[in-house]
C-alpha cells in the first residue's frame, strides 16, 4: 500500500524529522487560506500515488495566497498517470542549499532493510546507481540490532563532511528508521533532503510504501489508505479479498493461485491474446468469490471473453461452478465464458456446468486458445 | 531417494486443531506421512483424531515424539513466533504454510533459524512431497507419482499443473518442492537444485520460477557451474506490468530489474531447457531423460 | 543498587502486572491510615536491602487498622542484618492457593539474562534448584530478539497447566521482562507469584538489583537510591566516587585497584591480621581522592592502623604522596599509617614522604606485615 | 613469539583525541606499538601528534590504513557502540579498555562480535603487552621484560604486581594479557590458555583470577585436559564477603558459588601450582622453567 507524501510527513515529523509547515487542500479556497496561514512562498503539491509529478505539471511555486490558489485550480482534477489528483499539499518553500537523497529499501538479495543515501539527491536515485554508483552508500541494517548509531553517523558523514550537519543528518536516518520499522514499510524514502541557506538539515518530500502483510497488526496505518487515489475495480476486488490488477488486453482471466494467473495472462499472450486482468481467487473455494470476480472483470467493457483458469487443490472445483451459476444468473453474461477446471471434485463441477449449460475443458491450453479466438471475433464452441 | 522428507521423516503439525492444521494434517496422515503429534497451546493432552497426542508447546511436543520435522498452520501474525519456536526446540526441518507473514518479521526470522541450524521452507508455500513416501504441507498427493523428476517452484497452483501434465505423460517424481512467493524465505532455488544433484534418484530438474528479485538468475548460475544433471525451467509474469505486485509479495517488477525476459536469458545463458508455456515441460523433460 | 521491594512494585505495576494494593509508611499513624484506606486485612512488610525479613519479624499479618499501627510500631526502628528498618509497605493480604517463583537474572555463563520460573514458590529458590532440580525451568533469552512470545508461553505452562493461568503467568513475564530491561537489572523477580482463591495470578512480592553501570543513563532509577538503608560509611565513599566496603578486622586498606585491593586484604589476612574494609581509589590519581580515602577509613573506630598498597600505572604515585601529606596536615591520624608505593614517579613519591616524616616501602609483603604487627599492639619501623 | 599482538599488529585508537586516548597513544607510540590512525567523528583530516591520520568512522580508518587491532577509550554508554562498529569494519582484534559498560549491552555485543568473525579483549581491560614489540591498553611497558612467561589476568594492577615480581626476578613474558573484571567480557582465560599452549615461545603460565563466576573453575579444567604447558594460578578475593562486589562487576560471590575456596581446589584438582600471594609466582614460576 502506497500513502501520500502529506501522510509520511506526517509520520516523520511526529518522531522529530524537521519538515517545512504545510496542510493538506482539497480546493483552491483552502490552498489559499493555508498559504495566508503560512505566511511565506508556497509550494502547491499534487497528492497521487504516481511518480513525476513534477514533470507533468503536479508542483508549482506560489508566491502569493493568490497564486496559490491559481496554482492549486490548475493542480486539482488533473491527470496524472491516469489517476485524477484530488488533494495538494500546500507547504512552505524552502531556499536550497545542496539537495541529498536517504531511503531505505526492504531488500531481498540481503534479506534486510537497506540504507541508500546520496549527496546526489532530488533526482531519480536509480539513475544515480547506474551512472555514479560511487555516489551512493549501500547499508544494510540486521534488524536484531536496528540501526545502530555509528551506522547512522557513517550515513550522516557519507551526507556531509561537517559534523553538526552529519549528526543532524544521522539524527534524521535513526528517525527514518524508526517511522519505516514501526510502520510496517517495505520503502521509505526522503528526497530531496536538504540543507536551507540557514544551514539546517530538512526532509522536503517523502514517500512510503507499506507492506500489505502488516496492515492487520496497525490498524492506524492502515486508515491512511486512500480508495479515491486507486483504480475503483481494484479498490472493489480488495473489499471482496480477491488479488486484481487491471491490464489494457480483453481476456478477462479468473484463475487459483498467484503463479498460475501469471501462467495463465502469459499463455494468452503466446496465443495471440492480451489478458485484461491479472485475478487470483485465493486458496479458498467461497462462491462468492467467484460471484465477486465475475462482477468486477464484467464491469471493464474492453473485456471481450472470459477465461476461467481452476485448478483444484485445497480449492474445490465444484464450489467454482456453483459460484459462475450464481454469478451469471443473477447477472447473465454479455461476453462469452471459458471455463477450465481440473483437479478436486472435477466431475461433480463438470456436471454442474453441464446441467446449467456451461461447456468446460480440462485442457489449459486448449481453454486460453478458445478464449482469445472468442475475444478477437472467433466463436465459443 | 528423494530430497528434504521420505519416509522416515517424523512430522508435528503446530496448529493442528486450527481449521486448516486439521484438515491438511488428515490429508497427510492419508497419505502416510507420519504425523507423530502436534501443538496447539492450551489443548495439550488430547488427541487429534484419537490417535495424534497434542501437546501446548513445541519443546514439549519434540521431547515426547523425537520429531525431526514441522508444519506450520498458524495465522500470519503468529507465523515468525511459531517458526522461532520450532527452530528453538531443535527441529531440523521446519516448512510454513502460512501466508501473509510481514516481511520485516522475516528479517529477524531469517537469522534466527540460521543460527539454529534448522531448514526453514516458505514462509507463504505449499509445502513439499515425496510421491509414494511423504507429504509436508498441502500440495494434492493423487497428481504426483514417483519418479525421476526433480520439481521446485516459487509456486503452488503452477507446481499443480506442472506435475499434473508430468504424471500424465507418465513421468513421476522424486520430490516435488514448493518455495513459496515471498521476497524473505527460508530456503531458494539454489539449495534445492543443490540438493538434487546430490540425490542419486533425480535425473532431470524442473524449475518454475517468476518475476521479480533475482533468484532464477542466481540459480541460472548455480546451474552453470555446479550442476550435472539437466534443468528445464519456467518464467511466470511475462505479461505483468512493472512496479505491480502480481498476488505474490515477491512478484514484482522493480524498475528494470527482475523481469521475465532476464530471467529466460539468464536461463538459457546456462544451457538450461527453457519451457515458454506449463505443456512444454513434458517434451524438455522427456528429451533429457533420455 | 537494590531498590525496595515497594519501589519494585511501583516499576512492575505500572508495566500491567497485578500486584495487590498497598503505600508506604514511616511512621505508626501513617500504617494505621493506609490499612483503613485499604479497608481488609494488611501485612505490614519492613523495607530493607537484606533478605531473611519474613524470618527476623519484619512481616506481620493485620487484621484491623489498629492491629496495622501496632505491627508497624514493632517493626520501624527493628535492625535486620545490621540495617534499621525506616519504612514499611502496607499492603492488601491475599488468599493464597499456590505460591511459584520467577525471576531473572544477567547470567555470565550464558552472557544472557536468564529465566528461572518454579511452581515451588514462596521458599528460597537456590534450595529448591539444590534439592529439586527438575521443579525449576531456566530459560536464556537472547537480548537480540527479546523475550519471544512462544518463551513466555513456555514458561506460563511450566507454571500452570490451565490456559487462562499460563496465560496470565506469560503476559507477567513479558512485564517482567520489560522491567528488567527498562531498569537496567542484574537481577528482577517475583517471589511468591502466587494464584489467590479467586484464580487470579498475582505478585506478592518483588525485588529488583540494578547494574551500576546503567545508572548513568537512567536518572529514574538512580532516583530511587536510598541512601537511608546502606551503610553511612559506603555511601559516603560513593559520593566522593570511591570503592568502599566496609568490614570486621581492624587495618584499614588503601590501595588502587579492585584486583590488587582485594589481593592486599588476603595477604593482611595471610599474615595473620583482618582487614578493615576494601577500598579501591581507582585508576586515576586525584589527591582529594586519597584526602577522602584516609576520611573515610579513619572514620571507623575500629581501625588500628592504615595500609596503603598503591602500584603506580596511570595513578602517579607522587599525586598519591601529596594526598597523604594533605589529608593528614588536616586531620592528624591517631592510627599507625604504613606506605608501600611504587611505579611511575616513586622516586619523587618518597622524597614528599620522607620530608614530610613518612616512612615507605617498595615492598608489599614487608609492608602488609609491619601493618599487621602495628593494628594487633606491636610498633610501627 | 606471542599471543594476539606483535611488532606486525597495526593499531588504531578510537577515542584518539580524548583525555584517556590521546594520553595513553602517546605511551603506545613511545613503546613502538605502530599506531596508524586514530578515530574521532568530526575531527576526520587532523593529525594527531603531527603524524597520525584522525577518521571521522572505523570504517574509513581501516579502509585508508589497513589496520588490522583497535583499542578502545570512550566514555562507557558509548562503548558498546564503538565495539560494534570496530566488528563492522572488519577489525579482526578489539581491545575495550573502557571501565562501567552496563552489561546488558554486552548482551548484544557479544554476539555481534562472534557472528562478525573478531576476537574482543574486555571491556574493562588493562589490554595487552607483548614485551619488546608492542603493547595495546594501559599497561606500563617498563614493568615487563621478553621472556618465556605468558600472564593472564582479570585485573589491571595486580597483573603489574605480579609481573613486576617476575621481571625484578629476571623472568621475561611473551604476552601479558588483561581480560577484565567484567561478568560479560569478550576473551576469557580459556582463550589465553589456548593461545599460549600453542605459542611455542611460552613456556610457563600465569593466571590470576578472583572471586566471582566459574571462569577460573573452567579454565583449570581446560588446564587439565588440554595443556601439556605448567600453569600457576592465583584467586584474589579470599577475605571478600558474599554478595558484595568487590571494585571489578564481575568479582561477587553469589550464594556459595564463585568462592575463593571453590577456584582455589580447582586449580589443585587440575594439577596446577598455586600461589598463595602474588610474591610466590617467582618460586612457582622458576621451579617451573627448569
Amino acid at each position: 500500500m502506497n500513502i501520500h507524501e502529506y501522510q509520511a510527513k506526517d509520520i516523520l515529523r511526529k518522531l522529530g524529522v524537521p519538515i517545512p509547515a504545510g496542510e493538506i487542500a482539497t480546493t483552491p479556497d483552502e490552498a489559499e487560506a493555508i498559504a495566508r496561514r503560512i505566511g511565506s512562498e508556497v509550494v502547491v503539491k499534487a497528492q497521487v500515488h504516481a511518480g513525476g509529478r513534477g514533470k507533468a505539471g503536479g508542483v508549482k511555486l506560489a508566491k502569493t495566497p493568490q497564486e496559490a490558489r491559481e496554482k492549486a485550480a490548475a493542480i486539482l482534477g488533473m491527470q496524472i498517470k491516469g489517476l485524477t489528483v484530488m488533494k495538494v499539499l500546500v507547504t512552505a518553500a524552502s531556499e536550497i542549499a545542496s539537495e541529498a537523497y536517504a531511503g531505505i529499501i526492504l531488500d531481498r538479495a540481503t534479506k534486510k532493510p537497506v540504507f541508500m543515501v546520496s549527496p546526489a539527491g532530488g533526482i531519480d536515485i536509480e539513475e544515480v546507481a547506474a551512472t555514479t554508483p560511487e555516489k551512493i552508500l549501500k547499508l544494510p541494517i540486521d534488524t536484531r540490532f536496528g540501526l545502530m548509531p555509528f551506522q547512522a553517523m557513517r550515513l550522516g558523514f557519507f551526507l556531509y563532511d561537517d559534523l553538526a550537519k552529519a549528526r543532524a543528518a544521522s539524527k534524521i536516518m535513526q528517525q527514518l528508521y524508526t517511522a519505516f520499522m514501526q510502520s510496517g514499510c517495505s520503502l521509505a524514502e526522503i528526497n530531496p533532503l536538504i540543507v536551507d541557506k540557514a544551514g539546517q538539515v530538512i526532509a522536503l518530500d517523502a514517500k512510503m510504501g507499506i507492506d500489505d502483510n502488516e496492515l492487520d497488526r496497525r490498524p492506524e496505518i492502515a486508515a491512511l489508505r486512500d480508495e479515491t487515489a486507486e483504480e475503483p475495480s481494484e479498490v472493489d476486488a480488495r473489499n471482496a479479498n480477491l488479488t486484481f490488477i487491471k491490464l489494457e488486453g480483453n481476456v478477462g482471466c479468473c484463475v487459483n493461485g498467484a503463479g498460475l494467473a501469471m501462467a495463465t495472462m502469459d499463455l494468452v499472450k503466446y496465443y495471440g491474446g492480451e489478458p485484461a486482468n491479472f485475478l487470483d481467487i485465493g486458496g479458498s473455494s467461497n462462491p462468492e468469490k467467484v460471484v465477486n470476480a465475475l462482477r468486477i472483470i464484467t464491469s471493464d467493457p474492453s473485456v471481450k471473453a472470459i477465461l476461467f483458469n481452476i485448478f483444484g487443490g485445497i480449492t474445490r472445483t465444484d464450489d467454482v461452478a456453483n459460484g459462475i451459476v450464481t454469478a451469471t444468473k443473477m447477472n447473465p453474461l454479455k461476453v462469452p465464458i471459458v471455463i477450465r477446471l481440473t483437479g478436486t471434485n472435477e466431475e461433480i463441477a463438470m456436471k454442474i456446468l453441464s446441467e446449467n449449460g456451461f461447456s468446460a475443458s480440462s485442457d489449459m491450453d486448449e481453454a486460453v486458445k478458445k478464449a482469445v479466438a472468442l475475444a478477437t471475433g472467433g466463436q465459443a464452441a | 531417494m528423494s530430497i528434504f522428507i521420505n519416509k522416515q521423516t517424523k512430522l508435528i503439525v503446530q496448529g493442528i486443531t486450527g481449521r486448516d492444521g486439521s484438515f491438511h494434517a488428515k490429508q497427510m496422515m492419508e497419505y502416510g506421512t507420519q504425523v507423530v503429534g502436534g501443538v496447539t497451546p492450551g489443548k495439550g493432552g488430547q488427541k487429534f483424531e484419537g490417535t495424534v497426542p497434542v501437546f501446548n508447546t513445541v519443546a514439549a511436543a519434540v521431547e515426547a515424539t523425537g520429531a525431526d520435522t514441522t508444519v506450520i498452520y498458524v495465522p500470519p501474525m503468529f507465523a515468525a513466533d511459531a517458526i522461532m519456536e520450532a527452530a528453538d526446540a531443535g527441529l531440523k526441518f521446519i516448512v510454513a504454510i502460512t501466508e501473509g507473514v510481514p516481511v520485516l518479521d522475516m528479517t529477524r526470522v531469517y537469522p534466527y533459524v540460521k543460527e539454529s541450524g534448522a531448514r526453514l521452507l516458505g514462509p507463504n508455500c505449499p509445502g513439499l512431497i515425496t510421491p509414494g513416501e511423504s507429504k509436508v504441507g498441502i500440495i494434492p498427493g493423487r497428481i504426483c507419482a514417483p519418479g525421476p523428476v526433480g520439481v521446485v517452484s516459487r509456486s503452488g497452483t503452477l507446481t499443480y499443473e506442472v506435475v499434473y501434465q508430468l504424471t500424465r505423460a507418465g513421468i513421476g517424481q522424486t520430490t516435488c518442492v514448493g518455495i513459496g512467493g515471498d521476497p524473505i524465505n527460508g530456503t531458494n532455488f539454489i539449495d534445492c537444485l543443490e540438493a538434487f544433484e546430490k540425490d542419486p534418484a533425480t535425473k532431470v530438474v524442473c524449475m518454475m520460477g517468476e518475476i521479480g528479485g533475482a533468484d532464477e538468475q542466481n540459480a541460472a548460475d548455480f546451474v552453470k557451474h555446479h550442476m550435472k544433471k539437466p534443468v528445464v525451467g519456467f518464467i511466470a509474469g511475462q505479461t505483468a506490468p512493472p512496479g505491480r505486485r502480481m498476488g505474490h509479495a515477491g512478484a514484482i517488477i522493480s524498475g528494470a530489474a527482475g523481469t521475465a525476459a532476464e530471467k529466460i536469458a539468464a536461463f538459457e545463458a546456462a544451457g538450461m531447457g527453457v519451457a515458454k508455456r506449463p505443456l512444454d515441460f513434458v517434451e524438455l523433460v522427456k528429451a533429457r531423460l533420455n
